[in-house]
């Protein structure tokens, strides 16, 4: 288990922290954009930078003020920062602490047949798995990855994706994998931490965090881009009815989810994958009306269509339109014959509208 | 449009290509080797190199020993001590050789406390192979800081920061990791360095006139007799640099 | 228009060309890749390496020979490869034909507010937009894009992806994008070139190297992740059935589509997106019988969940498992319940079949 | 466990650094201010100051007029011309100052061709400033070359690249781009030559005894007079080299 408590890192222009965050043995997801302190969140649990306050445990050992060769954090750099004088062979050799390990992790990892070559001859994809068989095989008792796949082509960022995925469950130890990629983040991480300028803006399971982000920042960075202002239309003992408009409910949420009363306003984010879509229909879908809107864009995004939807609330030409971001599979599109200019009905669960507050 | 800039730019470069190339082609085609081979046999020629030789040796090693440290440390520092201590390495480059002769003649000469204690013991400092060893160390050692200075901050510090974090502790880090892929650069400093103190003239001759190293012999040949005369040491002494340059890399 | 005619370019180690490739008043997205090249093509397009072989019309103007200043050809480089020592404005003044452009394309791009700041001080998405402005504020003929997006995040890509998109089409001149990213490419590209290794793999309006990719290599890397070898089980004058094993039918295509006769096989490809899921529904779709399959995984991506799911095509489990790459909507997935270890069944529009041959 | 390796290294780092620092120390404090502007009067040191002045400038001038082309056509060529060429460049660095000179005479002495029609056109080019010119730009030129292309070669090829695709020709470029981001580097070159030009030595003595640089006006009094009457016009040297080293940055 991997505790920190108040940790602080400062640099000239920059301070990070303090934070607290635990993780079992388990994979944190951290995410945020460039500049948020991922890399120094990773630098200074490992000791490579030393910390201004706050302290470290790793399984109850006590890090903070131990340089980083006594701290057992194995740490994975961004392009591996493999030694470029020693072949692959080499490098894993020069780390570990039993020689028996070299094969067994570069078979675990395939990476038997590049062991003889330098790191300048490695394809990006070889050059990562190499490195995190060096570090493996120093047997580290947490392993830290900063971007381990920003560089690499999508076919192998794909394919390793679901490799790290096996292999950290595989692992007892503390995982904490630092990214800017969203969709690597949840697909690795069993919980989910969103940074922001050095501060800890949200924590939590990953389904948790995607799915009730926080903040707006949390719920724009993690892709739920329509961050709106909804009205409390109606209120019973039971439920909430939420609206972006007099008159145009937008989803019925339990009575418990908003605090608000009737007439107050509340932020909330809707993920543009997760409208449902019909065409010019008006029957009712989880309790109310569809959202009647028209298709601004439709940009085939190869594995997806990305459309802006502009739904007039007020029911008229006269008011001014919202522009919602939606998403929708190429199956959905060619079922509904989708298109620029068209009318479409917009539907969303209400388990998928998210109150901020 | 202007003047074509790019061919007097060309012309200009050229120029001085063609000053730094004809003395030298100019030297080698005025001397005969045989002349040349003659000079060996003199016994203050022989001497010379001897002291040459083994002075620039044992200062570049002084200066590796030392200086390796010093290089390192520098490039692992931020702020204004490593602003004010590369000001201090730099000084002894920028101060004119005779200057440093002097200076050093403040701290080491015959009548200082260092060196009339060093005399006391046997070891004069002036007038010594100790005093050539001494005035090269000065001039030249901070060619070995300034350069692997640059050669270290040339490894990425990932790479140390990795191997630390592997479990190795900072000496193996620096032996087995920057060493290694600092090496090229390192050496650069070191033949410089070499070369600096071979042909070190103006603080040695301050510091020790005896025992003569090639530079000093040279000077000596040509102010009592003359330029042919001191030409056929000054290929000797050419000739050792080359091939001890060669040695090197 | 940009005319390239065997052009041809040589490094120590890595040949480049001969490639053909037209682009009109268009854009043309290249996606490939790290190392295959695609700034190898806009340098020498540019004039900043010298081609081997081969020529470059703009605008029926040869370019071949000329210094890159004489081109006409705007570059945007990888991170916008700003002047550092000058403002943005002067950054925008040093390239700008004519003074009085600089404020309208500062405007534009929406970058009044920075033109005072040094590159330094500039984040990664206003350094792109500069830089942008400074190319466009030369006027050139054709605009060539080095990875424009690469280094942003997520959300400002998103938002940048769609302004590029409105910008290029306001545009009368050839554009080339280059890109690893297959979305930025879908999204950004009239056509799409897909480069391989120096050469020219695929070239071809956006859509129809999307849904039908010409080789594996550009299946794989645009997405369509299911290589498949299929059968042809029955063939009929107007219509092929194609099956993954013998009585397992994959789906039925126009018969002009395939040539091979019965019992030969043929590569296909199916983009994971383009299934459509029942839960254990033998009712025949797009009129053959679903696949059955078992779900491996289940991986939630954020945006999508990815499946790998593994089929019987033999029908009895004596027979290896084929497993194909599914994606799925996250209310598709909330609305089948989907999730690891249980049973669904897969169709595929024949549409959406891709045949490789 | 082996020795403390971080500690060996330190005391070496730090003595070297001490026997940088305590010359210069024990210079400073040995001499009397006084001592030092009586000196300021005799006419000799005068005329000394004056010779070193203004032939290091000319020579550091000439050095940047020629050198900068070279060495940014240095930084922008590759292969076997570019290691030949560097080595050429090299060369008067690693040449020991005596030898510069003797070399530079075979071409520009007296008895030479060039020297004759020189001193037959009135311009004779040794026992002159234009002999110690031509001593200092041969030994000093080459920090110019080396260091404005080591500065050349740190501005990113892509920005010129960028600047010329925005429709600016090379020179353009290079004047507005290259030379502005590459100036601090090329300044540090032109520090080194200037103070390498008036400390120059060895080449000096050989072309041009007269007129008497300040270095070789250090050794006339020093070898005639002693340590005591070298000491003030030493210090009188460091006090130029360093007022105009700051001047220059």
């Amino acid at each position: 288990m991997l505790e920190l408590d108040a940790l602080e890192t400062r640099y000239d222009d920059f301070t990070f922290g303090p934070l607290d965050l635990t993780v079992e043995d388990e994979v944190l997801a951290v995410l945020g954009p460039s500049g948020s302190g991922k890399t120094t969140l990773l630098s200074t649990v490992a000791g490579i930078v030393s910390s201004a306050g706050g302290s470290v445990r790793l399984d109850g050992r006590e890090l903070t003020g131990r340089p980083p060769e006594a701290r057992g954090t194995g740490v994975v750099f961004q392009d591996g920062a493999l030694f470029p004088h020693m072949t692959a062979r080499e490098n894993l050799s020069y780390a570990a602490t039993d020689a028996g390990r070299v094969g067994e992790l570069a078979n675990l990892l395939e990476i038997d047949d590049v062991l003889g070559r330098r790191p300048g001859a490695l394809s990006g994809g070889e050059r990562q798995r190499v490195a995190l068989a060096r570090t493996l095989a120093a047997d580290p008792d947490a392993l830290l990855l900063d971007e381990p796949l920003s560089s690499l082509d999508a076919p192998i960022r794909r394919r390793l994706r679901l490799e790290l995925h096996d292999l950290f469950g595989s692992l007892d130890i503390p995982v904490v994998c630092v990214t800017h990629d969203q969709r690597t983040a949840s697909a690795l991480g069993d919980r989910l931490a969103v940074l922001r300028d050095g501060q800890l803006e949200q924590a939590g399971p990953c389904s948790a965090v995607l799915e009730r982000p926080a903040t707006p920042f949390v719920a724009r960075f993690t892709g739920s881009e329509n961050v709106l202002t909804a009205r409390v239309l109606e209120r019973t003992v039971e439920a909430v009815l939420l609206g972006l408009a007099p008159g145009r409910p937008l989803a019925a949420l339990d009575g418990t989810r908003v605090t608000a009363d009737v007439g107050e306003t509340v932020t909330v984010s809707v993920h543009p994958a997760r409208f449902e879509f019909g065409r010019e229909t008006t029957a009712e879908l989880h309790g109310v009306a569809p959202l009647q809107g028209c298709v601004q864009r439709l940009v085939n995004e190869g594995d997806q269509y990305r459309l802006v939807v502009e739904t007039r609330p007020g029911g008229d030409s006269s008011t001014a339109g919202l522009a919602l971001a939606v998403t929708a599979a190429p199956t959905t599109v060619s079922r509904l014959g989708l298109a620029a200019g068209e009318q479409v009905s917009l539907s969303v669960d209400p388990a998928d509208v998210n109150v901020i507050g | 449009r202007g003047p074509d800039w790019l061919a007097v730019a060309t012309v200009l470069g050229a120029l001085l290509l063609c000053y730094y190339l004809l003395p030298v082609l100019s030297l080698v085609a005025s001397q005969s080797p045989t002349a040349v081979l003659a000079r060996l046999d003199d016994p203050a020629v022989v001497g010379a190199m001897t002291t040459s030789v083994v002075a620039s040796t044992v200062s570049t090693l002084v200066g590796v020993a030392f200086g390796l440290p010093l290089a390192y440390w520098l490039a692992r520092t931020d702020g204004r001590v490593k602003t004010l201590v590369t000001a201090l390495v730099v000084l002894p480059l920028v101060l004119p050789p005779i200057v440093s002769g002097m200076v050093l003649l403040t701290v080491v000469g015959p009548d200082t406390l260092v060196g009339e204690l060093a005399s006391a013991s046997g070891l004069p400092l002036t007038r010594s192979i100790a005093g050539v060893v001494l005035a090269q160390t000065f001039v030249a050692s901070p060619f070995v800081v300034v350069t692997a200075k640059a050669a270290f901050e040339g490894v990425d510090d990932r790479l140390e920061a990795a191997s630390r974090s592997l479990g190795k502790s900072r000496a193996t880090t620096v032996r087995r990791v920057t060493l290694p892929l600092a090496w090229p650069g390192i050496l650069a400093g070191v033949t410089l360095a070499f070369a600096r103190a071979i042909g070190e003239f103006g603080a040695t001759i301050m510091l020790a006139y005896y025992p003569r190293t090639m530079p000093v012999q040279i000077w000596v040949a040509f102010s009592t007799e003359g330029l042919s005369e001191a030409f056929p040491v000054a290929v000797v002494l050419l000739g050792v640099s080359v091939v001890s340059l060669v040695v090197l890399n």
